[in-house]
Formats: C-alpha cells, structure tokens, sequence
C-alpha cells in the first residue's frame, strides 16, 4: 500500500493536480510517526510511511494547508473522512485545495498499548499478519495485533470513507461496533462510583491542551480557555473544578460535532479515556434526538443546531436508570 | 462530621427568561406567593441564552444548585430559544450526572408569565431538594470557599 | 535573607495628571508617604492592580527626585483603562525595579547626549533627561527631538515649555506629524526631522518611540554617519515577569529583564532578529 | 471600573416595609466603584427621577443601579431618566427588591440581605455595561404581496389604499387565485366570482397597485425595511402592454388540445390562452410547452391574427430587482394529490372528483355551463356521494393531520345546491365529524339537512369499486347505527384537504421564515401576533399560514396590511440596541449561530484580514443584521469561542452576576 | 554503603514517612507511574520513570503567591505561605535529579525565587539508579550517569535488597534518623548491577548524538536555519512536551477573583502555546514556527551559552515518547547536527 501510494502521490505531483502531499513520516524508531508535508518525489521516497502504525487523524491540518496555494494530496484513512467531511461542513477547510484519497485502515497499532502488556525499551515493530513483533533493547518480543491496538480501534466505528476524491483498496463498510459498552458501564455505577472514577481520571490532567489541540472538531481561532475575556480562561487547572469544568465544556463544544476519533485519548499523555466524555455526549443524542454520527454526511443539522417539538425534557435524566 | 440540614442555607442561582419566567416570578411576588430567599434570580432574555459555562460557573462560586426556567415549548418569544436549551441542557445535566455529580442540584422548568404559583411551588421543591442534598461538594473550586 | 522579587509593595496613587487625552501620569508613594524605593534611569516597575492584571512600566520620574516616583501610562488595555478610570489615594501594588536602565554613571557620563523619542516613548527617557538635568555638571550638551501626533499628544508638555526649555545647555526640538492650528513650530515625523537636524556626530543618542520610529531613525542617524554603539534604546515592553524567569523576555539568550531593558544597537545586532 | 450611583426605592411600604432600605443603601456604598448611594419613598416619581437625574450630572455617574420593583415595570422609566441627565439608557440597571424580595419574604434580615445580594449582582453587571445606542434603518416605503388570490388581493388593496405602492407577484397569468374557480361561497350563497372580480379590477386599476403576473419570486436579500426581491417575470410571449385581451389569438390558435388548468382539466384550451374572462390582466399567454410556433417554429398564426402586434415568439425570461420595505405572504394552498387514497378510485374513474372539481361542474363559466353532468358519459347523476376528510385529520401517515377547516362547510353548500337545483338527486354525505363553528354556519349546516333532506352520515367510506354500468359502489360504515351500507352513486365528490402551495417552502427559505411540519408558515406568536412572521418584515395572509375560509382570509389580509401600513408609515426603524455582535477575530465562520438562528440575521462574509504578522488572509466570518437581531441569544450558545456575544446580555456580564449572587 | 532487606521496604518507607511526608512513584488509574505520599499499602511503581517530573516537587504546577484584600481604595497583601515542611522524595532517577541543578540555575540565581528555594530547602531526593533503560533515554549524552545518580542520597534497588548511599549532608542525617533499619554492607551486588545497566546504556540509540553544533557561537547560524520549518510544520502548539519535560520552567502569574479576595497563583506555562509572548505591544513569536524554534534553542543553545556549556536537557526521553505527533528533541538534534 505505502508503495502505491507514493506512486500515486508522485503522478499527482509530477501531472500538478496537487503540488504538496500530507502524509506521514518514517522517525527514529518504527513507531515515532509525525504527520509531514512532501513537496518533491525525493521526499517522498525518503520518508513517506503507510503501515500500521500510522494513527494520526491528518484531517486538521487541512485547515491551514487548503488555505495555502495550489492543491494539496491528503491521504485519509476512514475514521479521518469523517473529521474532514463535518470540517467541510463547519467551511474550515477550502475543498477545492484539496485532493483526498481515501487509504484503508486495518485499525492502528498503538505504541502505549503495546508498553503497557510489559514490553518496555521498544526499538523496532513490524507487523506480521495478526502478530505485531517488537525488538526491544532487552530482546525480541511479540504481541497479537489486537491486543496491541488502542481502544478506538478494536472499536472502529466504520471502515468506509465518506469523502474523497479517489480511493485506494477496497471501499469497507460502517460497522456494528461496542464502542458505547464502557459508557454503559459507566452509567450502570452508582453516581459515587461515577464521581471517584472520574476524580481518579480527571485529576491526572496537567492542561497540556493536546487534547484540544489535536482535536479535529476544536478549531476555534480562540479557544474560551485561552481568551482573558471570556471570563473563563485557565492555564494551569488550579482545582479540581478547573478540570471538570475544562473538560465538560469542551466535550460540550464538541457534542455533535465530535466524530469519535479518539485522538483526544490517543494524545493525552495521563492516559485519561476523555473519549468517554464525548461518546457520552453520542450516546445520549443517539438516544434522544435519533442517531447521528457526525461528519457522515454534508447536510443534516447538528443535532445541538436543531429540535424536534417533541424533544424529550430534561428532566428524562432524572428519570433514566432510576436511582443509578 | 454531620452536616446539620436544617440549618444548611442552600445557594440557588435561578436563570429566567425575561418573557415568561421572569414575569412569572413577578406574579409570584405580586400575588405574595413565598418561598425561600437562598433563590436568587438572574434575567436573561431566552432560556437559550444560557450557555453551559454560566451553570459551572454558578456552582464554581459556590451555588448549590441551579436552576433554567423558560417559556413553555412552544411559547418562545423567539418562537425557538426554549427547544435549544432543551437539547443543551438534556445533554449538559446528563453529563454532569455522567461524573457523578448529583443530578438534582440542576433543573429546568417551564414557567409561563401567568404561573406565579408554578414559580413559587418549584422553587419551594427546588430548594427543598437541595438542602437535603447539602451543600455542593462534587463541583465546588475550593479556592472560592470563604476560609 | 532573600528579597521578595514577586510580592509587591502597596503604593498610594497621590496625584493624577491628565498629559494627553490619552496618557496620565500618576505620582506614586509608599503607605508611609516616602519614595517606595531607589532606582537607575530607564529601569522599570511593575504595577499591578489586584485582580485586573500587572503591567511593566517605565518609571518616568528621575531619581533625584526624592519624594516620589511617578509613571506614564498610555490608555491601551484592561489594566491601563482601569488605571484611567481611579481617582488620587486609590492603593496600587508596586514591585521593582527591574532592569538594568541607562548607563547614566558609566558610558554616558560625561557625554554629549540626544535625545529622540515619540509620543509615550518619552516616559523611559524623562528619567534620563531629569536625571542629567540634575546633574548637569557631570554630562555635556543636551539635545531632545520630541515628536507627537499633535500638540495635545506631547507628553509633559508644560515641564517640556516651563523648565527644559528654560535650562542652560538643554535644547529641545518639538514636532508633531500634522499642521495645526496654534501651533508654530516643526511639522513632520521625527527620523526626517533628526535628519533635518543634521546631528553632531560626537553626540550619543537615547532613543525611544514606536517601533517604526525606531526603524527609519536608525536607518537616518546610520546615514548622517552615526554608529550603531553610539544609539541606546529600550525594550521594556519585552518584560513581563521582571526577573528573567518566566521564560518570555528573552532575545536569543539575553533577557530584556535581567541584560535589558537598555540595549546599544550593537548588542541588538548579534541577537536573532525576533524583536 | 464605572462611577456608580445606587438608589433604593422604599415603593412607600411596598419594599420598605421587609427590606431596611437604609441598610440596603448603606452596604452598596461601599461596593468598588459606587460614589454615591441613596433610598427615597418613591424613586419613580419624578421627584424621585430628578435624585437620580441630579446625581448622575452631579457625581459624574457613569453607571446607575435601581433597586426597586420589577424592570418589567419601571426599566423604561429609568432609562428615560437617565438619558435625560446625559447617560446613556442602557448604563441602567434595575435590581428587583420588590416582587422578588420584599413581596415574598417576611423575614427583614433575610429580605434585606437577599435585596443587598441583588444589589450587588445589578452593580457587578452594571460595570461591564457599555454604552448601547440603538440603529436605525430606513423603510423603503414599498410593499411587495407574493400571491394574488383573494388574500394577497385584499392586503394589496389595502396597503395600496393607505398611499402606498404595492406590488403583487402572481405565478399564474392571472390573479385571482382560487376563489375564482369557485361557484359560490358560503354560508351566504353569492357567487364567488360577482364579489372577487370587482376586486381583482380594483387592483389593475389602482395606481399604487402593480401586478407582476406570470412570475416568481427567485431571491430575497436584505431585512426588515429594506428587501431586496429579484423576480422572475416568466416569457409570455405576449406583449403585456400591446394586447388587448380581444381573444382572436385564442380562437385561432389550431392547436386547442390542451387540458384547461382552470376547469382542472375537465376540458381543453389552446396554447394561447387566457385562463378566463375576467382575468387579469387580461392579456394572452402562449403555452411554451404547447404551442407549436415555439416548440417546432411552425405556425405562427396568432401573431398573424393580433392586430396589436403583441405576439413576441423572442421574449425570454426576464428578472427585475426590487426595494421593498414589507414581504407579506399570500401563497395559497392546493388541495392534496390524491394517489395514497386509492380505495376511492380517483384515478380509476372520471366520476370521482374532488370538490374543487365539483365546483368547476356548477359553474356557469365551467365546462358544462353549469349543468351538473358526470364527467365520464355526461349524463345527469341521481345519486352523489360526498366524502368529508380525505386525508384531513389523517394520523395514518397518508394525509394531514390536521382539520383542513373548510370542507365541512363547502360539503354542505354543494349538498344544498345540488338538492336545490336537482331535488331528483339522492344526496349522501359521510362524514367524522361536522365543524361549523362560524357565524350562521350551524345554520346554514341544517338547512342542508332539514330543508334540503341531504344524507348526512356519520361513518367512514371503506372503498369506492366502479362498477361496469357505470355507478360507483360505495361501501361504507354508518356509525351511529353500527351497520354496513352499500350504495351505488353515480357521482363521488371527495373533499380533500388542503395543504400549502409547493412554492410555500423555497419562499420560506428565501424570507428565513419558519414553517411548521406541515410546510405552513409559522407566526411570530400564534395568540398575540397571528399575521406576522417571527422573521421582521415578513407577514402572512391567508392559508399559507393554515387552513381558513374566505371571511378569515380577508380579516387577515386586512390584519396583515395593517401591520405592513404601520411599518410603512415609519421612516426609520429603530433597532433594539441588545443584539448579538460577532467578534470577527474570533469567528471561524463554523455557522453554527446561523444555524439557531429564528431571523436570519446571521450570515457570513468571505473577508480580508491583515494578520498580526503582516500577511492577509481571506476568513469567512458571521456578520450579524442588527436590524433583523431580537437579542434572543441563542447563537451566543450555539458559538464555542464566544465570538458570538449579546449586547445587554454579554457573557462576561451574566457571569459577573453569577459571581456576585453566589459570594 | 547502607542495606535494606527488600522485605524492609514498607518499614523503611513508613520510618521516614514517620517523620517527613515521603512521595515515591505509585503506579495510577492510567497505569503509569505519578509521585503520590506514601500512605500504608501504597507500592512503588515499577515503571521507569513517572510520566510527570519531579519538578513538581520545587516547582509545582501551581502554587498560590501571596493573597489581596481590597477595601474601597485600599489593598493589604497577604504573604500567604505557610512555614513549608519537610519532605522526602523516593525513586527520583538520575535523570530528574540532573534536573534539578538546572533548575537551580534559573530560580536560585538573583533574584532568588524564595518559593522555589524554600521547597529546595525543605526537600530530600533519594535517587535510584535505573537498571532497565528505555530506547528513549539518552541522559548518558549529558554526561549523566544513569547508574550512579545524584541526590542526597542515592539507592540501587536489586532483587533482594536496596542499597543507599548518602551523598549529602541531608542525606547523611536523614540515613542516621533511619537507625539501625539500614546496615552495612558490601558495594559487590551494586557494582555488579551498575556494570549490568552499563551494558544497556551503551546500546541506547541516542547517547551518541553528535552535539558539537549546539554552541552560543553559533546561535544566529542555527536560529536562522531554514530546517526549522519542516520540523515545526506538524507540531499542535500543545504543552505536552513542556508539561512532562523536566527543565521546563516557564511561568505564568495571575490573579484569581475568589469571591473574597485576590488570589496571585503562579502555574506553568509552555512556550508552544500561541499566545505565551503575547505582550503589551504585540507577539514577537507569532507562529508555532518561532515557538518551536524557542524551546529547542533555548535548551540546546541560549541555557548552555549562558550557563557554562550546560544543556537544558536532561535525556529523560519523555517528550520522546509522549509528543502527540512524535517530534522532539532528538529528531532537532539529529536534524541541525547535520548542518556542520
């Protein structure tokens, strides 16, 4: 795949359909992956990457890139269609300065999983088949894909691209995934249990904002946090509420709109499951207002930008799960 | 220690939209319909100009419960506000409930401008349930707790 | 025992002078109704209003000055809008000072000086000018070309008529950018005029102004054959913590707080261009 | 940080008699920023005014704070007060110790600390107040009626009798609309066209009148007093200003096979037509879609015949752009597409019609001159069914929900007439239930019954099957008598409900009106402002805004014109100054305020900016119409950065109440 | 050098949290390792390193300056610090400790920060030498010896014991106040798992790396690097690599309105964040480009310019491995290195 890729790229370059290439870039060892601009065939035989291990959503990016000259090549695997489609929605990106081609997604080896079965001093990973095979300074290890594969995967949403202009492999399809079973779980403690859990989480937050700067639905030339004159700006989640109040309001700004691409969770260096803050928000509108995955498509409202007469009342929390 | 609720004095933070909520309060104080002074009300033109950040912030200084009153469904001065803050607060208290905070420190109501007695029963319900409730630990900014 | 860099000291605002439409000047003193503390020409304070923000500002006043220290502040933000807005014994908090200030006892005694400053660039170089004024036996000659957008935009205005004007061996050249009605004098933006002026060579020049002030008179005093160790001027708008810590003062690897405000342009020239 | 003056108001015992207004007085002195700090008896009287107007010159106040009853009641007073003495209105805020403290508390301490409280909030907020000055934007003094049927007719000729022009633009060649497809109208009986068409003359001759027939409109730009309207004037091929309405054209045109819209297909017309006699204007339309000269470029007959010279076979499309101050809207309804009801045949036989046909079939200027005959072999029918709600009050998916309003009343009046003229003739109605809710509609609903002996029957038809003699066997329930009844009609009328016109949608659009589910247009409030829209500037008459019969229509038409006279009549509109404001350096231009948006006041703007270092670029930003802004907030909300800000209500504002209540 | 059974671990740690609270890395909900007190039943983590420094300790995230009360025109400042305890800290490896001589170069030169200086004052580091490495260390490029760490005293955990070495004053008494807990004992096993470690730290992938441009002499030669662009071009503008790093130390100082009165708070801050030099007059680093740029040359170039050769960096390899888009100061290092 990576091969056809660069291929493809470099006819695109070479015709000048496109004249830059996002994609992503080999580093020191096989898992150090950073998203990178190519702008000749060279760089890309010199660095250009596709494998399993290629987790960033390039899709916010777009952003500044489609506001450049000239057209850029985007490759997008299936979950980033959905965080570049509702970005088109929200006008942040200039479609016509982009070229997308939607890549294949086999679901994502994630470094940290693999480090947190044991495996430490990680100096090399391939994967073989269903096997992911790790040298480490202290040996050779191996570890079956799906166990190396970070949540958001093993709970992949859809395998099908819902933007592009060309495609590459096998178009897949929207998938019947579990990805609300922790939520549940979740909801089916007693609010004691729900608070000291996430206490336990939350309190790990050092506001390093990679959440919110990774995220492809944050796009906002200012964020409330950083505006002295929002009245809200923090830097440094001085207490406790801080943290709440952080990360409510921002899985609030983003319900709807969020695509559930757990970058938000990927990024956090404390491991913090923030997804499960936003997959609250989709469960919820999926239950109330009807399903709704944004960025599945161009048209229909935010469900947060729209009603029904017959909406349920807020009060249907108090009355969902009883005394939960 | 055992927090004394009959001497707990809850604060509430009450949001009305100018068209129905909040001349229905002014029915309740015109027809002398009493409830508890902890309810304090702010005026606001819409239910949905209330924005999620004003009912952490309310609970960050230190309220103990907050509560949204708006022109019945379908009675918006601005024909639409009420069924936004409908959505908006569905979600935000379902959220809040999420991380454990108790969920009956936040409510929504509908109060028509001719509900005096509405306003004056939910807020007597309301602040009744906070008290019992106690004093608002799960949200609070410790920074902001008189020493 | 260490002195306490970050907590400030209360200070009482003991007067308020309206300069420009847009710049007071307020007189400061400490609760005890003595100077707060001693400082160089050109170094800075921070003051601070609790709960609206701190603000780094040059302290106009001269150090002879015994009794108080004053400050010139332009109405731009939060904090200077709220300063606009207090009446005299109104508390403010003060720390400092900060910086280096000019050499005034070293490189620059005994030397011809010019002063060049625009608009509020005047507050840093009002300490310098007053302190030389003072000490007139230990500095030459005097020049100051002082522009503004207008006559009301001068800052000090009527110490500039009443007392510099009026001193042996101080010369002041005033412009404003546009004719207007009462007034007689130079029209034109400053780095023409300081070419008008045609400078002696011999002089050392201090100035301060808007950035691009800075740019083309630099560029005119390069031309009539000045030379860049010969220019100081300051960067106190660089400075926010005041001690070099906070990790945003600093220039390639000098701190306008700890090796500034003050600069020759030498010292600038071998610094990354990120000013 | 504002100079602020603070003044209690006793309201004579009313708050002082459970707030220490003194107390109350003396705690807010000493609030930051407060210079000057009072109580007096009656603060709304004007000696009380004159404290507050003195003190504002006196203490140079830049902020005022009135703790007195509610804003609903005095806010306006104070403003006034205080712009007299020089401050600008919206630097007042108003904290309401009265129906929300002194009237409900007993208690004095507690009363008087919740009434210091609120003082306290109005003070905090009052220091982020900025001044607010309320826009103005002028009228263009031009009304503009979409649709000419009997509402927008009446709403033209009233706008246009009060001395302003009006424009009315007609889709169809003619105006009119549906009433002049009508025979005659209940519950009085007079014909429909002897009291419409004086009418329709009334508007072609009215000076201030200017009919755009045969067109649509395409685009609405612009607000409250000031839209611009681009509208489309379909081509003819008529010189509106050459014919003469002499008809020769029509009668020599060969092709005549085209089904007639106005006798809704009953007979045929040719492809230069005019709808009918009385229409206006009265010129010709030539059928593109028939007339050969213009579809294959042979013939051209009619323009042999016109002595006028009217016929323009080149005409094309044209669009005109207008100033209006006043949209009303007046589109209409149609009756419902009848393919889901299949049970009762319609499309199976000619003798199955719907009222509106049945109308055309008693009208004398209908394709049987008024003879009532069945459309299939033309012989006189003995038995008629009438079928009441098809497909009104429908909760099957297949109809409306909704009570189409009118048909009970119509289905008596055709019952009546048909008895009258043919008492031979078996009339049966089968109705759910009977609605004559109406000035002598009751009345006129017995007449039927007792007088003229028609059948009425409380039951539901189950199917129609057309039977090879000719008749139509009607199985139906009767179900007051709970049995089965199987008649054999020679004629079925179906009274089909009615639903807006399909234009009624992208119009809506166009205007940011709201619609219900049902595609009618939605009032500003459905009790208290029934003719307008909550879009400013936009009214509504007739049924685009729900069913109603021709009285109602023509009330509301007047309603509407009222309302469009009374903003005509302004010059310039004043703007409520408390609207949202975009900060567009914050804005991405996500469009989630233009979203919630209930006015359409929000749009976006592709705009250059210089960049902090030194670059350009293009943003996308909202622009807010604060003309057409209520100050609702919604988008305030609906904004993640808080670019989107209310004036009056700002974020920072309400927060700062927020900290103060909960100290 | 001192001996403690391992079995003596718990006895050890609730001696000296006895007398002075103790933080060690405790493993936490996110399966990492973060300083936590030591309370009866808490374990030390086997993880490597804690994913936060130990910077915390002297330099927290936040910490309240002093405290405002305003009345009317007046304003009282509060100095609001409480006398600060003792305190102990476990398990800092040798890495973090190097840090701290860094840190001590910016907060402890004039003017002295006291905040920092009283916490310096009142806290004693007891290192511990790493035996299993990751691939992303490279302390050893500093010079730093990742077998034998400083501290004020340092320890060698093996499978059946940990040694302790005092280095310091501190740490001599605090190993007196422990008694008859710590014996003598033999250096053998700890020289034999230095030499082990040794092993591992030669094969580490970036120990190597060539430093020899990161000098002052060639600051405006690196600073105008064209490189900068593309290595900055993906960077999120987070704190990430600030937050965890161990020698970051920018700050912020700011008020907060309690309801009550003024509180001044000094917390971190990053200097990837868009608007950390936004002043008074403006930015002067307006984009991620020039942020980016400033931390990796103030690190790599203006610290060591100012500071006797001395880098910023410590090798520790967090950013290395929690970067969102896997940028660092490897990559940096490697990439301008190659420019000689």
């Amino acid at each position: 795949m990576q091969r056809e890729m660069i291929e493809r790229a470099k006819a695109l370059l070479a015709d000048g359909t496109v004249n830059r290439v996002i994609g992503w870039k080999a580093g020191e060892f096989d898992y150090d992956i950073t998203p990178a601009v190519f702008t000749t065939a060279e760089e890309l035989d010199a660095g250009f990457l596709y494998n399993d291990l290629c987790a960033a959503n390039l899709s916010k990016y777009l952003i500044k890139e489609s506001r450049k000259e000239g057209k850029i090549l985007a490759f997008l695997k299936p979950c980033d269609t959905y965080s570049f489609s509702q970005l088109l929605k929200e006008h942040r990106i200039w479609r016509d300065h982009v070229y997308v081609i939607g890549v294949p997604c086999e679901g994502k080896v994630d470094v940290d999983t693999v480090k947190s079965k044991g495996i430490t001093g990680i100096c090399s990973m391939r994967c073989d088949g269903e096997t992911v095979r790790v040298e480490t300074l202290y040996g050779e290890e191996s570890i079956k894909k799906d166990e190396a594969m970070a949540d958001r995967c093993l709970n992949c949403k859809s395998k099908k691209h819902v933007v592009y202009d060309e495609l590459m492999g096998e178009e897949g399809d929207v998938l019947d995934s579990h990805r609300f079973d922790m939520v549940e779980k979740l909801e089916n403690m007693t609010p004691d249990e729900r608070f000291a859990f996430w206490r336990g989480e939350l309190s790990r937050c050092i506001r390093c904002n990679a959440c919110r700067n990774v995220c492809p639905a944050c796009t906002c030339e200012k964020c409330v946090f950083d505006n002295d004159a929002s009245g809200i700006a923090q830097k440094a989640a001085v207490d406790s509420f801080e943290e709440n109040m952080f990360h409510i309001i921002r899985a609030f700004h983003v319900a709807g709109r969020c695509t559930d691409c757990g970058e938000c969770s990927r990024v956090c260096p404390q491991n913090i499951p923030l997804h499960l803050l936003n997959r609250k928000f989709i469960k919820d509108i999926d239950e109330l207002y009807g399903e709704y995955q944004a960025g599945a498509d161009p048209d229909t409202k935010p469900p947060l930008n729209t009603f029904t007469q017959e909406d349920a009342e807020p009060s249907v929390i108090y009355e969902r799960g009883g005394n939960k | 220690m055992q927090v004394n609720n009959s001497e707990f004095k809850p604060k509430i933070v009450a949001f009305c939209c100018n068209w129905c909520s909040y001349a229905g309060a002014d029915l309740a104080g015109t027809n002398r319909l009493n409830y508890p002074a902890d309810v304090k009300i702010i005026r606001v033109p819409c239910s949905c100009r209330v924005n999620p950040m004003f009912i952490l912030r309310a609970f960050q200084r230190g309220a103990d419960g907050v509560i949204l009153c708006g022109c019945h469904p379908g009675d918006c001065h601005y024909t639409t506000g009420n069924y936004y803050t409908r959505r908006r607060m569905t979600l935000l208290f379902s959220m809040l409930d999420y991380l454990g905070i108790e969920k009956e420190r936040t409510r929504v109501e509908w109060v028509s401008a001719a509900e005096g007695a509405k306003f004056a029963a939910t807020m007597n319900d309301f602040v009744e349930t906070v008290t019992k409730l106690g004093e608002n630990k799960r949200l609070e900014d410790l920074r902001c707790k008189e020493k | 025992m260490d002195r306490e860099t970050l907590i400030p000291q209360v200070g009482v605002v003991t007067d308020i002078r309206q300069d420009t439409p847009d710049v007071k000047t307020f007189r400061v003193v400490g609760l005890d109704g003595k100077k707060l503390f001693e400082h160089i020409p050109g170094q800075c304070a921070m003051v601070s209003v609790p709960g609206v923000g701190e603000g780094m500002f040059s302290i106009t006043s001269s150090p002879t000055n015994e009794a108080y220290m004053e400050f010139s502040i332009k109405k731009c933000g939060c904090l200077t809008s709220w300063l606009h807005m207090i009446e005299p014994d109104q508390q403010v908090t003060v720390r400092g000072p900060y910086g280096n200030g000019f050499p005034v006892e070293s490189a620059l005694k005994g030397k011809d000086l010019l002063f060049i400053a625009g608009g509020i660039g005047l507050a840093p170089l009002r300490s310098v000018i007053n302190y030389v004024r003072d000490k007139r036996e230990n500095y030459g000659k005097v020049q100051i070309v002082y522009g503004s957008r207008s006559k009301e935009d001068l800052v000090d205005y009527q110490e500039i008529i009443n007392e510099w004007m009026k001193d042996d061996g101080v010369e002041v050249f005033l412009t404003i950018d546009r004719e207007q009605e009462g007034w007689d004098g130079h029209v034109g933006f400053v780095p023409n005029y300081v070419k008008e002026l045609n400078p002696d060579l011999g002089l050392t020049v201090l100035m301060c102004g808007p950035p691009i002030m800075i740019k083309f008179t630099l560029a005119g005093l390069k031309e009539l054959g000045f030379k860049e160790t010969q220019v100081y001027t300051t960067m106190e708008l660089r400075m926010k913590c005041g001690v070099g810590k906070c990790g945003r003062c600093n220039i390639g690897n000098k701190y306008v707080c700890k090796d500034g405000p003050v600069f020759r342009f030498d010292q600038l020239d071998e610094l990354p261009s990120e000013y | 940080m504002q100079r602020i003056g603070v003044f209690i108001c006793h309201c004579g015992t009313n708050i002082a008699a459970t707030v220490d207004v003194k107390a109350v007085a003396e705690a807010l002195k000493h609030e930051p920023g407060v210079v000057f700090s009072t109580d007096y008896p009656y603060m709304c009287s004007e000696a009380g005014q004159n404290i507050v107007k003195d003190a504002i010159r006196d203490y140079h106040l830049s902020g005022v704070v009135i703790c007195s009853c509610s804003p609903r009641m005095h806010e306006a007073t104070f403003r006034k007060a205080a712009a007299v003495a020089g401050l600008n209105p919206y630097m007042v805020e108003i904290a309401n110790i009265r129906e929300q403290c002194s009237w409900i508390h007993k208690d004095i301490p507690q009363a008087t600390e919740k009434a210091i409280t609120l003082g306290k909030a109005a003070i905090a907020k009052v220091h982020l107040n900025a001044p607010l000055y309320a826009g103005e934007s002028p009228v263009v003094k031009r009304a503009l009626v979409i649709g000419g049927g009997i509402a927008g007719i009446q709403t033209a000729l009233d706008i246009a009798d009060a001395g302003f022009p009006v424009d009315i633009v007609e889709t169809k060649p003619t105006i009119g609309g549906k009433m002049t497809q009508l025979d005659k109208t209940f519950p009085t009986l007079d014909c429909a066209a002897c009291i419409l068409t004086p009418k329709m003359v009334d508007c072609a001759q009215n000076e201030n009148i200017k009919i755009y027939s045969y067109s649509e409109v395409t685009d609405v730009k612009g607000f409250v007093g000031n839209f611009t309207v681009t509208i489309k004037r379909k081509a003819r091929y008529v010189d509106e200003t050459k014919c003469t309405g002499c008809g020769i054209c029509t009668e020599k045109c060969p092709m005549k096979k085209v089904p007639n819209e106005f006798n809704l297909g009953m007979n045929n017309r040719s492809a230069v037509y005019i709808p009918f006699a009385q229409a206006v204007p009265k010129v010709a339309t030539i059928d593109p879609e028939h007339c050969n000269m213009l579809k294959k470029g042979k013939c051209g007959l009619c323009a042999k015949v016109c002595t006028a010279g009217a016929i323009d076979y080149k005409q094309k499309d044209e669009f005109i752009e207008e100033q209006y101050g006043a949209i009303v809207v007046a589109t209409g309804y149609n009756p419902i597409n009848l393919d889901k009801f299949d049970e009762f045949a319609y499309s199976q036989s000619k003798d199955v019609i719907t009222s509106l046909e049945f109308e055309r079939l008693t009208n004398a200027a209908g394709p049987t001159s008024g003879t009532l005959l069945r459309p299939s072999d033309g012989k006189h029918p003995h038995t008629i069914v009438f079928v009441q709600c098809v497909g009104s009050r429908d909760t099957s998916g297949c109809g409306k929900e909704y009570c189409s309003k009118i048909c009970c009343m119509y289905t008596a009046k055709h019952a009546m007439l048909t008895r009258e003229k043919y008492p031979d003739t078996d009339v049966y109605v089968f109705y759910i239930d009977v609605r004559t809710p109406g000035k002598s509609f009751d009345e006129f609903y017995r007449r039927a019954v007792e007088q003229y002996g028609v059948h009425y029957i409380k039951g539901m038809v189950g199917k129609i099957v057309p039977q090879a003699d000719g008749t139509l066997a009607v199985q139906a329930s009767d179900l007051l008598d709970n049995k089965q009844l199987h008649i054999n009609a020679d004629l079925v009328v179906l009274a089909a409900a009615i639903e807006p016109d399909k234009s009624a949608r992208p119009l809506a659009t166009m205007l940011t009106a709201s619609m219900d589910t049902n595609d009618f247009f939605t009032e500003a409030h459905p009790k208290l402002r029934p003719v307008e829209s909550p879009t400013a500037g936009v009214f509504l008459s007739g049924t685009c805004q729900g069913p109603k019969d021709i009285p109602e229509t023509v009330s509301q038409a007047g309603a509407a014109a009222s309302k469009v006279i009374g903003l005509l009549c302004k010059d310039k509109l004043t703007c409520n100054p408390c609207v949202a404001h975009s900060d567009e350096w914050m804005c991405n231009g996500c469009s989630a305020c233009e979203k919630v948006c209930p006015y359409g006041a929000i749009t976006y703007e592709d705009k250059e900016f210089r960049m902090p270092d030194r670059t350009t670029a293009i943003r996308r930003v909202a622009i807010v119409n604060e003309a057409v802004c209520q100050g609702c907030g919604a988008c305030t909300v609906a904004c993640p950065s808080g670019a989107m800000d209310l004036k009056g209500f700002s974020n920072s504002q309400i927060m700062a109440e927020v900290d103060a209540i909960c100290k | 050098m001192l001996k403690l059974p391992i079995a003596k671990l718990d006895e050890f740690f609730a001696a000296i949290a006895a007398k002075e609270t103790l933080y060690l890395p405790v493993d936490n909900e996110g399966g990492q390792a973060q300083y936590k007190e030591w309370k009866e039943g808490v374990s030390l983590s086997r993880a490597l390193n804690t994913v936060r420094s130990a910077k915390d300790f002297f330099f927290p995230q936040t910490e309240n300056l002093m405290e405002f009360k305003t009345q009317g025109k007046a304003i009282e400042v509060i100095d609001s610090r409480k006398e600060s305890e003792d305190f102990v800290i476990f398990g800092v490896r040798a890495c973090d400790a190097r840090s701290f001589t860094i840190l001590d170069k910016v907060f402890l030169v004039d003017p002295v920060d006291t905040y920092y200086k009283t916490r310096r004052e009142h806290g004693t580091i007891i290192s511990l030498a790493c035996t299993r490495p990751e691939e992303t260390c490279f302390c050893p490029l500093f010079g730093i010896d990742a077998t034998e760490p400083e501290g004020d005293m340092r320890g060698w955990m093996t499978e059946d014991a940990l040694y302790l070495e005092p280095v310091t004053e501190k740490g001599t008494a605090l190993a007196q106040a422990l008694g008859d807990l710590l014996e003598d004992a033999d250096a053998a096993p700890v020289e034999e798992q230095k030499e082990n470690t040794k092993k591992i730290l030669e094969k580490l992938p970036f120990s190597k790396l060539d430093m020899e441009e990161f000098n002052g002499d060639n600051l405006l030669k690196l600073f105008d690097s064209p490189k900068w662009a593309g290595l900055s071009e993906a960077c999120l503008g987070c704190g990430t690599c600030t937050f965890v790093c161990p020698t970051c130390q920018c700050y912020d100082i700011r008020d907060f309105n309690t309801g009550h009165g003024i509180q001044r708070f000094r917390c971190w801050d990053s200097c990837m964040y868009s608007d950390f030099t936004r002043m008074a007059h403006g930015n002067p680093r307006l984009t991620q480009l020039e942020r980016f740029r400033q931390r990796f040359m103030h690190k790599l170039v203006y610290f060591p310019s100012n500071n006797d050769g001395e880098y910023g960096c410590v090798g520790c390899g967090r950013c290395l491995s929690k970067c969102p888009i896997s940028m660092n100061i490897v990559k940096v290092i490697k990439t301008l290195g190659e420019d000689k």
